[in-house]
């Protein structure tokens, strides 16, 4: 019996102390009609030897390609000792802290990690997270209606400029809340938020204007002139960023007159695996006074009874276990062992790494267009600066090119046309620090080769 | 000691960052960040230690019995962990072809599979990434199960008063009122309660079977039967799986939905507080609404079943996939459980709870429903030593800590007062529930003899009692550098 | 400068301690002419990044095919939570143990193991391990002379049936020391030492005699026999065994009459990695009467000043920090890490899962001897019982077959043509428990296709 | 609580063995085994609590500064560590055709290269399994060198009074006498004795440069001049090669062989006791001589060398090719250093060493060679606070644990009094350095005010000093189980 310590005279010692016969007894509540399926659609127990095996097969029939996509998930290097620390049985087997004295190192970590969090994106507090960045926009527009009592339209703009996904994600979750969420239309030529599709609205009530940095499309928006506008006509300003990029660009804080009032986004970048899609963390900030709007858990630093430092959760007030239906949220667990992986990898980069790892992005990103844009018919789309992301217009469907390269053993990018027919033969590419020379050489030569079949086919 | 405390300008963990700081003048100034980050700078060595000693303030299973009511605190082999971490799957971009990932999906295709078996439902979506998240979707299908046959009537939720936090929050968050009925003297839902509940405006109802007072809902198949003749739908809250997986299924009992808590049922680590994973399994009037994606096959092929296959679907939970990381390691789990270890995790989990309730009342404890079976926990009410001693559940849960025991779920559920609801689960062993007894009448001893040492308690831990009143008074939720030049 | 906490500042306000100018003035006791070397030939620092990047391509191009290899190393299941526990900071990075309050988990650790192996061999009392299987057979050696005060001659009885590499490593070990092996030849038929070669020396002074369980062709010595034999002639009996085989096997200390006096071997199967050959670890076990003739490092069990017990290491007088040139052995460190693996690999196995380990070992090599046996011309060379290793005849040069074998993915072997000429086209195999039906068949159907190729050529 | 306590007869870890107890029914009942061995039977929560808490008794580099002379107890790269146990390295069989193994030889060649380079020296040898191992074949080669060389006569090493232990031992194992020379009032080898011992007698010397005493041999040329003209060799003792990395090369000194401890120098893991890895490094005069195997290139392939290549051997250490894991650990911490990085290790140890004893002799403490510079490591005689407070090296050592610092080494080397043997290395911080000075100066404090505190210290640690008497005289070397039935 796996992971079951119990010998057989265990059970008849603790049976005859419970005094019944057999195990069966201890489930004499339940009605007899529901019990004894068989779960024939459950394979047999199989020891850890023979899963060993199979998940070492599985593995390796996953080897990876060489990236270039981005779009949401990202590429970086991590630092062996993130993971090692992180899965410490101390870290990985514990519990939400709510025993705060059995608990010391999860919270002081996370007071650590709403420090490093605030400080990166130069706002004035942190939630210890919430699901994963898309998740976290929705959660952030739901407490920015909640927060914005001056609006009553529970209008929120939202930019097409916002990774496709996260739109998506947040209708799913506020539809049912009665907010407005309204399409903000972009430049095709910029490739960023158009100011006159913006102006559409300079008369109306907003409740909050989301501005994504970098926008899905690679591409900075003037973050200085939307955060003024938005708080111009009483709206707050919800920005959804990429937290390496936070380290060499304007933090949301600093942006316009009067800063942010919500940032957030996805923490993947700094020490989680792409794994997929999950599991990342949504991480969140805001100002001080929007903090008890905040949805999730929180820690604050305080004393115990002979005036020691100390960590613990606070503002549980908010939370469901305490306000039930009034809750800011549902939210219960956030994804701690993320953030633990988090903090330790901040620890290890510092603001200097991060800038360094920004820099390095920013880099290669350069010399990817640049390469590709060698390739004849292939070009940048838009003229403005960007990241570590950007778009190229191929002479021909993306599609077919892209499996072409994927065959070559190379991710060239994200098929924008599903998304942004109006781009046409338009991918969204990305390279990150561990790109190298080769590795762009090697691009650039798959999407030749595949150009040359696709105009040849 | 804070990491920040350990910095000193200039310092870095050199090897983890490109060697060159490379150029960034294309780049407008107007973009670009004008005062650094206040993050940590810190040796690599100096980040190893700090977090090294600080794992070491924690409780945790690996090192301590953590019999922790509802959250099902059990062993997490740590070959889940491991398997789960093989660089194939860690390093997959989530929007690679599928051809990249044939060996990932087909591990979620067949916990899928595992899933609907052992829950009795017809179909699984992975895709909530947390408990709270898997209930918002099963109550979001509930809603559009209505309005897709334009039954717009249905505004309330019928929620049990014992019940998680939750479930009132998520039903709130799919625009439902939410209606409490009343738990009877035994444990059970009030029939009556129920009934005069139910009626043209129920669009459902939300159960936790065992309920959160640690007992089995005898009559669970009559609730189904009234609420599904009201027109309403049954939600199954997977928090207290654990007590019948493998034994009795929710979709045998009528429930048309259920989320399942994976880092509980599933031993997916907590991970001092997420990630989770969610799963929802659906009856066959929601399986058109299940959130994407979905892993389907086709042949010996699996592929992602997104908007295209799933018209009806409630959308999307997440950028992703969901948390597949979690997922590995619950296929992990499943598989080294088996057909044959699925039940035993509900029958050893069973024993050790009524083990411990009978071992508790015969130490003199008082017990919540005694007339009842514990399912895999129960409730102690510590009431009387409250009033006689002067120490209630707050001051034996700390005292525990010094004894080296994580203290029980305290004060939940509402109804019960001064409640211990304890969950010892199916991996710890007899020596470690008796290791618990013998503790918790030492602690009575102690109450009666010297109540402030109990009332003072913990002293062997990193901090005494925290003063929880300043810390949400005199917020301090952040490190500040100290002003300088 | 990775690993070197230094800042600029700190470096200045250090050398202003110290009173000197630079860095290079601490120097000024070396030579000039000595300092200054360019190290052309170590390259440049590279970051984690890039070093990660070659490790990952040099394991990938290390991906190993299926084996039927042992011959001294056995690839055996080894439990998730054996290693994720031993790289644990806290063993992976502490010192030898010599501050015993600051070291109880390693030194409790090391006391469990050594009670672990002394009930696995049934003898009294256990060292805290030596290098290797090879090297510790030639501390046993050295440890007999030391301890048979009788024997007048340093003569040591070494059969041909104990690992030819053991063999070689005692011989580089023992060189200088004045001890005479002796070759004892073995039964060509039985696989097992000859008792005729041993009755040569019935009437002559024998220090040690040395007797392998299983022996190195994969058969079962008379262990019983060749022990009362040896202590009949004042010797002392050596034993070299393999302790996955102790699970099933009898153990040394139930040999004969008496019990081996020594008994050691090499702990790979308990839970080490293969890892190309190192690092594993030597055991070494011997009755009571002999510990302080036992080299390398012992942990005894204590109180402190309170009466609480602990642990710390003792007998230290025979160690060479202590006695010097007078020391039993000049081993310094042992394998700590490999005894912290092994320990919890016992304890997570327990005698029955052992036990399952070297049966399903055993099952899975029968089975593989038998399919073998189908191919024409193959037939195993020995008749007498064995555990998990056999020989098997060839009917045709054992090298090409092997090769060929190894290119459809099989480790098919170890060709025994230089080290037992006399026994032809002779292989030794391997199954252990992870072997399955199915690899079994892939060997024969391999194997079937190289002897064809082989017979064509 | 030992492991053994924990567990109940029938008591497993299931998951982890087969799940059929296969027959055995072919194997004669003499050869099998009558009693079950008595192991621990766990169940696998309780393993990995058991010694997951156990680890947590120790201090470590991960969780502690460890000033611990002569064993470089510096950061170990976590990288090492997680790269050197990707599946491809741990699983590969040692007699697998070098085909499967041509990334890990490739990065042992280039091990080799790097060690030869850094160290002056033609060849080098992976083979050693430890220093102990590496010092054996460095003395067996110059036996072997000698012999080949038909000059027989040669029966005495030479090693100074202040050498490590492994050194004489060592010799005595090749067969050799030891001849010791003084250590002359500045640290340096006293010429006089040394020209006096040198004879045809003369095998060889062995040296550590700098040496235990923590100050550089400043006329070493002149010493290999001497031994030379003698016909001896010179052996250098790489336990302290961290002083000079990269600064000064023994094969520039003369040396004609070396031992380098990886586990020190190249920081693999001391593993709280190995395994570590005693590569050697030989000039021309030896290179014929080393042990087996060592990796070849062919173009850009790599093979093992073996006795068919290197006829003139010393022969084998190990079964296989040695401690491939410690190895390719080392690889990786070469490559991280590379070039720029291997002096900085040098000057940076040097930097903190010098830099400790500066403030230690400022604030009182008496420094064994005041007049010479420190190298990587220095000598503090705790002889006046012996006399004068009562409380010596042991007193101050145990002290120093409960202020969270490991002890430095203690009564090392043999002829300082009262000896402390400081080596703080390149990776502690400045800060960790001044905590340790102001320790230092509490517990003379301490001692001048209360030195029963000091005498009876640790106070904070899992037991107090323990009673090594009674462990040596009643030996306790094993559990037993108690007799029952």
């Amino acid at each position: 019996m796996p992971f079951i310590p119990h010998t057989e005279q265990d059970v008849r010692d603790m049976l005859a102390t419970i005094g019944v016969g057999d195990v069966a007894a201890l489930f004499d509540e339940i009605p007899a009609s529901l019990q004894g399926h068989a779960l024939e659609r459950v394979p047999p127990q199989v020891g850890e030897m023979e899963i060993t095996r199979v998940m070492h097969e599985r593995a390796r029939r996953d080897d990876q390609p060489v990236c270039f996509l981005g779009a949401g998930a990202y590429d970086h290097h991590i630092p062996a000792a993130v993971w090692e620390l992180t899965t410490r049985g101390e870290y990985y087997s514990a519990y939400t802290p709510y025993q705060a004295e059995a608990s010391q190192g999860t919270l002081q970590l996370v007071y650590e990690y709403q420090s490093m969090m605030a400080g990166l994106m130069a706002m004035d507090v942190s939630n210890a997270s919430l699901y994963d960045g898309a998740s976290a926009l929705a959660e952030a527009i739901l407490m920015a209606v909640r927060a914005n009592r001056r609006s009553k339209t529970k209008r929120v703009l939202l930019p097409r400029t916002v990774h496709p996904r996260y739109r998506q994600v947040t209708e799913t979750i506020v539809r049912n809340q009665g907010i407005e969420l309204v399409d903000v239309d972009y430049d095709r030529k910029a490739g960023r938020l158009d100011p006159k599709a913006l102006a559409a609205w300079d008369e109306e009530d907003v409740t909050a204007l989301v501005v994504p940095q970098p926008n899905f499309l690679g591409q900075l928006e003037d973050v200085d002139a939307l955060t003024d506008w938005a708080h111009a006509r009483g709206a707050l300003l919800i920005a959804v960023v990429n937290p390496i990029a936070m380290a060499v660009l304007q933090p949301p804080g600093d942006w316009g007159e009067a800063g942010a009032d919500v940032a957030c986004g996805d923490g993947q970048p700094l020490g989680i695996p792409m794994s997929s899609g999950g599991p990342h963390f949504g991480f969140m900030t805001c100002r001080q006074s929007h903090v008890r709007q905040m949805p999730g858990r929180i820690v604050g630093r305080t004393v115990d009874m002979e005036g020691r430092e100390g960590y613990t959760l606070t503002l549980q007030p908010r939370e469901q276990h305490i306000r039930r239906s009034k809750a800011t949220s549902n939210i219960c667990t956030n994804q701690g062992l993320m953030v633990t992986a988090a903090t330790i990898h901040l620890a290890l980069l510092g603001a200097e790494g991060l800038e360094r790892v920004a820099a390095a992005s920013h880099a290669n990103t350069r010399a990817l267009v640049a390469a590709a844009s060698a390739v004849p018919g292939v070009e940048p789309l838009f003229d403005g600066p960007y990241l570590h992301e950007a778009v190229l217009r191929l002479p021909t469907r993306a599609a077919p090119v892209l499996d072409r390269l994927a065959a070559d053993g190379v991710l060239g990018g994200l098929d924008l046309s599903a998304d942004y027919p109006e781009l046409g033969n338009a991918i969204l590419v990305c390279a990150t620090e561990k790109r190298t020379e080769a590795d762009v050489q090697a691009y650039t030569r798959a999407l030749t080769d595949a150009l040359k079949l696709a105009q040849r086919a | 000691m804070l990491i920040f405390d350990a910095g000193r300008e200039g310092r870095r963990a050199v090897a983890q960052a490109p060697a060159e700081a490379a150029a960034l003048d294309d780049i407008p100034a107007a973009h670009r960040r004008r005062q650094r980050a206040a993050l940590p700078e810190v040796s690599e060595l100096q980040a190893v230690r700090h977090y090294t000693r600080l794992s070491q303030k924690n409780f945790s299973i690996d090192t301590h019995f953590y019999p922790l009511g509802s959250c099902t605190m059990k062993y997490n082999p740590r070959a889940c962990n491991t398997l789960a971490m093989l660089p194939g799957f860690l390093d997959r971009h989530p929007l690679a072809p599928e051809g990249f990932g044939q060996g990932m999906l087909a591990c979620l295709w067949e916990l899928q599979e595992m899933l609907a078996e052992v829950t009795g439902m017809k179909a699984v979506s992975l895709a909530p990434m947390a408990g709270a998240q898997g209930e918002f979707a099963g109550v979001a299908m509930i809603r559009a199960y209505h309005e897709a046959r334009g039954d717009h009537e249905r505004t309330e939720i019928i929620v049990p008063d014992a019940a998680h936090g939750t479930n009132p929050a998520t039903a709130v968050m799919c625009g439902y009122k939410v209606r409490e009925i009343a738990t009877g003297a035994d444990g059970d839902i009030d029939m009556a309660a129920l009934k005069g509940a139910l009626g043209p405006q129920t669009a459902g109802i939300m159960l936790t079977n065992p309920s959160t007072v640690g007992v089995f809902e005898r009559r669970i198949e009559e609730v189904a039967t009234l609420v599904h003749e009201a027109g309403g739908l049954l939600y199954y809250d997977g928090a207290n799986l654990n007590a019948i997986l493998g034994k009795a299924r929710p979709g045998d009992m009528g429930f048309d939905v259920i989320h399942m808590n994976l880092h509980k049922t599933f031993s997916t680590p907590h991970g001092g507080g997420g990630p989770g994973a969610g799963a929802i399994g659906v009856g066959p009037r929601l399986a058109a609404f299940r959130p994407i994606p979905v892993v389907g096959r086709e042949g010996d092929r699996y592929r992602w079943l997104d908007e295209r296959d799933l018209p009806q679907t409630m959308g999307r939970l997440s950028a992703f996939g969901g948390n597949m990381g979690v997922l590995l390691r619950a296929y992990v789990y499943a598989r080294l459980l088996g057909r044959e270890g699925m039940p035993r995790v509900a029958e050893f989990a069973t024993l050790n709870a009524n083990y411990l309730m009978t071992r508790l009342r015969a130490a003199g404890f008082q017990v919540a429903y005694p007339a009842r079976r514990a399912s895999h926990e129960f409730i102690v009410s510590l009431k009387r030593e409250a009033k006689e001693l002067g120490c209630g559940a707050m001051d034996f849960a700390k005292r525990l800590l010094d004894y080296g025991f994580h203290a029980p779920t305290a004060y939940f559920p509402l109804l019960v007062p001064e409640a211990f609801l304890i969950e010892p689960t199916e991996t710890e062993s007899k020596e470690a529930l008796d290791g618990f007894v013998d503790a918790m009448i030492a602690i009575r001893e102690e109450a009666k003899n010297h109540p402030d040492t109990v009332k003072g308690a913990p002293y062997t831990l990193p901090v005494r009692r925290l003063d929880d009143v300043r810390a949400a008074k005199e917020l301090d939720l952040r490190w500040k550098a100290a002003a300088s030049a």
